[in-house]
């Protein structure tokens, strides 16, 4: 029975080629990009339906992890993912119109910006109830066992999220049936204005791991490179039958808790501290260090996301918003 | 050709679709070696193995979550509540995950949740609730109940072969108190269609689940009086067959709506507000409507027996009702 | 004398209380430092401290059940939920444990549970329900949903003295969008009593929360076609205030139902009933139920506006109702 | 941050006065001879109404803790703790009225068996729905907290209650809050049919204290002298300020899971077994060695229990059922 204490922070310069690096780079770029354009211009612009989440510094979580992803493997995500997404190649076109409401969006303009899902691409649509998630995911990995299949399911969730009923309960089947799944932690320190030691008593999500019978182990969020080798072991484990991890990838969320929110309750110096340690310099300077990209390819790489944005902006702004009737449709099935 | 209770042929119901339709599984407490609390799944880990009948940890909402999340990969889930009352534990992902699913991004979510409901057994309130109106503002979920041996068969298979949500009501007070033959070929009784146990001029009993019996009671006592009771059993509350219900309203022009949930808040409300609105200019009397009264469900013999609608206060009130 | 709005008018109710009564104190998330989600409980750390004003883990059950725990011993706990929709999550609690606690061992739950409900804010399914029906079924709970400033903070100071689980749905369409004059008195709005907000003859609306402002748009648009609507506010929705329901049918005959629920096992459909059965034979009409369309939430401004009740629907039925 | 791995099992012989020890030795054999009494005789004889559930076998648990009970501490039992009502003072003929649904029973009439409860003797009432109790608890250790009294609470499971969403969700808050509380656990190896491997991964329940950051402790929950020091250092801790403790102690269900399932899916073997460990032999030849009691002794209380009971069966049979119209009494406040 593994009994281990949560492993220390590992940051591992492995054998990642070239090629994966510059993908992780590509993706963590395209995913600040878009939440750049649309917190800070659509929103402002008033293009943007109702409030918006974004993972500004966490980038590297969702990128990193769901990089593993096979194709029918299957992915619930949490508001803070949008890296994922990308990476289950839904296009940047739907999700732009997604976040405008209008028809061709993810969801149709049935349900709010990062509540995305859609089955084709095995990406299942966050409820805003907190943890709810986590026994779906654990029952898309009970099908997959039982059918004998060799998929996985990777369920995301905040720290906050944690404290849920359902996030217990959902590990635990999870664990007593050993199926293939492994829990993703974005741990950014707080949920919404709420630090840590007012949601959990112990000091790491991954010292719970232990009352589930499973390895827990705590990462550097920030170092994509930490994330996609931690996230490769849990996932493979997770693969070959040895049952869930729980992974918690340290983190800060470099924003407030959503557009509205200035975060006032957050020491400044956290920020300053943290920005020290963001995940796409971070990785540049790495891979320019190593002679695996010069700036002039980044510059480019910023030059084409910019212009894929361009496009899904001004492609989602001709699309046209949902018919009234519409909000009729799709309650139940129709043949 | 053998009679078959309430219990068995629910039991039926399920094995039949579990050996025609692989997808088909079952999770839940003590559903496997024991065989549930109420002996639904009697047999089945043996028949089917432990793969497709799973004892589940106390998690009501984790196992509700993981039937959906098995249902968007392709399985067919049945989860058994060891009582209903304890649906309230998974009430956020019934209403929120499973019922909201299709509508926002068009993934259907084909599960049944089924478990026993109703009292008369002195369960006292947390053994013998009836929860449907819980569930009946949460467009997306489909609600039956049964009240004979036929249509609890007949409306298991249906609920597991629909393509969306289906909570499933069987009164534990019916398990074993009725019996009858059941066809030999495959049938299913299909959701969201009511069914006239009864005809009748005078006035109308609509109603469902084991008080379905009591209205019966009632009509036959009534029938010396020369008072003709139709008695429309609705076997779907959600969505309601509306037609059904419409259509006995103007044939017999009273209404007593019968439900064994508390009086305020339950399903009868919405029934008669239909009736009220579209088939007002047929009524001769008002919409009366019978059941307990607002408490929970108290445990002794004598509180249990004055809180449940007997066949007396069915007979009164019809009887009142028609001299109206 | 400045104006007060519906949020301001909340924040007072809770203040007065808290000064007055040592034994009232909140809990709920990010209610702390942040003064809550939408800033009702703005300021009472500083003034209150720590232990009366309690930042809790997301964890809606155990924040109700703290919150029941915690009335056993002496306290007046106010639960506040971020948006009213996660009181799902905490379903169990309140119908099970709060909910039968007086009747089953005499011990009563004098607790609060608040929350910003409804929509118009392009919230979504999940942001913008109105959750009254889910509860309506469960005798023991009291629920009201003020209209006014005046009422809010009213409503809110009784629900805190009441001696019995009150859940509180503050529409957060109204937080910021009304505002009034508000007495300089301590004063409370009893639980259980309706208000005439507007004297007719000719219909009557029977309404609540945000929605009282849609029927009295209409009925002003309509008092210019000479037909004179009366327009009820409940205020509380359970229990219900039967006599105003009844006394305003009997008095225009015709009556609207008008409700921010979606329509099916709304509690409209109790309201419905309890005319159609006791103010029957005074009905001029069909009782005529205004409402959402059976759908959830949808999130897009061209379908949330479908979706919700709109001025024109009113006067569109209530015209239709009048000519009837 | 305690972290300390679950401690071994110790049975302890410290210095527990005779007089305590005669104490709990009257209230176990009490309670065995109650619940015996109601299974096996009124409940056959068709006296109870609705379904029983003893917690023969276990009675060390509930009266070797709540023993240490304060006058102004509160517990909330679960199912199988009929002890803990006996030592609140709770009469024995109000509980034998109560399982015969009179109207002098503790509810009245109005709920079942076991769930009693009454706010004069500091007993709330158990709700069928398991661990919804948690959370309660906790909130009367956060009152006792904010007003600064040294009140504690106690709060028991079975192993199987574990498992739900509340469960963790009203330890988290209790151990986020450092609340002066215990969480006490019957592990009895089933929860109905369902044994432990296929309810948690982990061993032992109180593996699972380290993910709350609080002291775990297995205890022999028949050796009545352990569950006695046990409790007593854990309520001490939480009267200190010093938080939460979960306290498992190790036992096995003597019976079906109720009075009308015949266990058939546990091996004979291990009713076997355990019959050598039941605590009450256990006690009264410890306390034999030692000279601390005789058998005489032993029979006098016996018969002393025998006709207290005799003579509440009687009362209680002698007590009216309730008024049909109390149906509609007492669920909102009455002035
Ligand atoms: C059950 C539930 N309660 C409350 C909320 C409101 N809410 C939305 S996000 C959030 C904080 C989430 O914190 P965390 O899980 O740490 O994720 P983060 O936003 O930090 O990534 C809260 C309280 C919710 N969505 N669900
Ligand atoms: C939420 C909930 N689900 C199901 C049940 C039905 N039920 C009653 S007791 C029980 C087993 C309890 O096991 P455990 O907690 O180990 O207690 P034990 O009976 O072994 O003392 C179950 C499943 C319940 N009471 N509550
Ligand atoms: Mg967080
Ligand atoms: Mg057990």
């Amino acid at each position: 029975m593994p009994k281990q204490k949560a492993a220390e922070r590992k940051i591992s310069k492995m054998k990642i080629s070239k090629k994966t690096k510059k993908e992780l780079l590509y993706y963590m770029k395209l995913t600040r990009s878009i939440e750049d354009r649309i917190e800070r211009k659509l929103y402002r612009q008033g293009k943007i339906v109702g409030g918006v989440y974004v993972g500004r510094g966490q980038e590297a979580i969702g990128v990193g992890s769901a990089i593993h992803m096979e194709e029918d493997d299957i992915v619930a995500p949490t508001h803070r993912d949008m890296g994922i997404f990308l990476i289950r190649g839904i296009s940047v076109r739907r999700i732009i119109a997604q976040y405008m409401g209008r028809k061709t969006g993810v969801t149709k303009g049935k349900d709010a910006n990062m509540h995305m899902g859609d089955l084709n691409h095995n990406v299942i649509a966050f409820v805003s109830h907190l943890a709810d998630n986590v026994p779906v995911a654990a029952g898309c990995a009970l099908a997959f066992k039982m059918r004998g299949e060799k998929r996985v399911a990777l369920c995301y969730n905040g720290d906050g999220a944690v404290s849920r009923g359902d996030w217990h309960e959902g590990v635990n089947l999870a664990t007593v049936h050993k199926l293939p799944i492994v829990f993703f932690i974005n741990n950014n320190a707080y949920a919404y204005s709420t630090p840590l030691n007012l949601q959990m008593a112990v000091e790491n999500v991954a010292d719970r791991a232990v009352a589930y019978a499973m390895p827990g182990e705590i990462v550097d969020g920030n170092d994509v490179l930490a994330v996609y080798e931690a996230s490769e072991r849990a996932i493979r484990r997770a693969r070959q039958g040895e049952g869930p991890s729980l992974v918690e990838f340290k983190t800060f969320r470099m924003t407030g808790h959503s557009a509205h929110d200035d975060a006032g309750y957050v020491p400044r110096e956290l920020f300053e501290e943290w920005q020290k340690r963001d995940p796409i310099p971070k990785l540049e300077t790495f891979m320019k260090k190593e002679g695996e990209i010069t700036q002039e390819e980044i510059d480019n790489m910023q030059k084409e996301i910019e212009e894929t944005i361009d496009d899904a902006v001004q492609w989602a702004e001709n699309s046209p918003f949902p018919d009234p009737e519409d909000t009729l449709k799709g309650v139940y099935y129709e043949e | 050709m053998a009679l078959t209770t309430y219990v068995e042929a629910i039991r039926q119901g399920i094995w039949e679709e579990m050996e025609s339709d692989e997808r088909v599984f079952i999770l839940g407490e003590d559903v496997g070696i024991y065989g549930g609390a109420f002996k639904v799944t009697k047999g089945m880990l043996e028949h089917f193995g432990r793969e497709r009948v799973i004892d589940t940890p106390i998690s009501e909402s984790a196992i509700v979550g993981a039937a959906i999340g098995a249902s968007y990969v392709g399985m067919r889930p049945i989860v058994e509540m060891q009582f209903i009352d304890f649906i309230s534990c998974a009430f956020d992902q019934l209403t929120n995950f499973a019922a909201k699913s299709r509508y926002r991004w068009g993934a259907g979510v084909p599960i049944v949740v089924r478990g026993p409901c109703g009292g008369g057994v002195h369960g006292g309130p947390f053994h013998s609730q009836n929860v449907e109106s819980f569930f009946m503002n949460t467009p997306g979920l489909k609600i039956v109940a049964p009240s004979t041996a036929y249509d609890a068969k007949g409306l298991i298979k249906a609920a597991i072969r629909d393509e969306d949500p289906v909570l499933y009501f069987e009164h534990k007070y019916l398990y074993r108190r009725i019996k009858e033959e059941l066809p030999e070929e495959n049938y299913i009784v299909p959701i969201g269609k009511a069914v006239i146990r009864r005809e009748g001029r005078d006035l109308s009993i609509i109603t469902y689940s084991a008080v379905t019996h009591t209205a019966l009671e009632a009509s036959e006592a009534l029938a010396k009086e020369n008072i003709e009771i139709e008695v429309l059993d609705l076997r779907t509350i959600l969505p309601l067959d509306e037609e059904a219900i419409l259509q006995t309203a103007r044939k017999t022009n009273k209404v007593i709506i019968l439900h064994e949930a508390t009086l305020t808040g339950g399903s009868g409300g919405e029934i008669a507000a239909r009736i009220a609105e579209k088939a007002f200019e047929y009524l001769d009397g008002p919409i009366v409507r019978i059941a307990p009264p607002d408490t929970p469900v108290p445990y002794s013999p004598p509180l249990e027996e004055f809180f449940l609608p007997q066949v007396e206060d069915v007979i009164e009130a019809a009887r009142k009702l028609a001299a109206y």
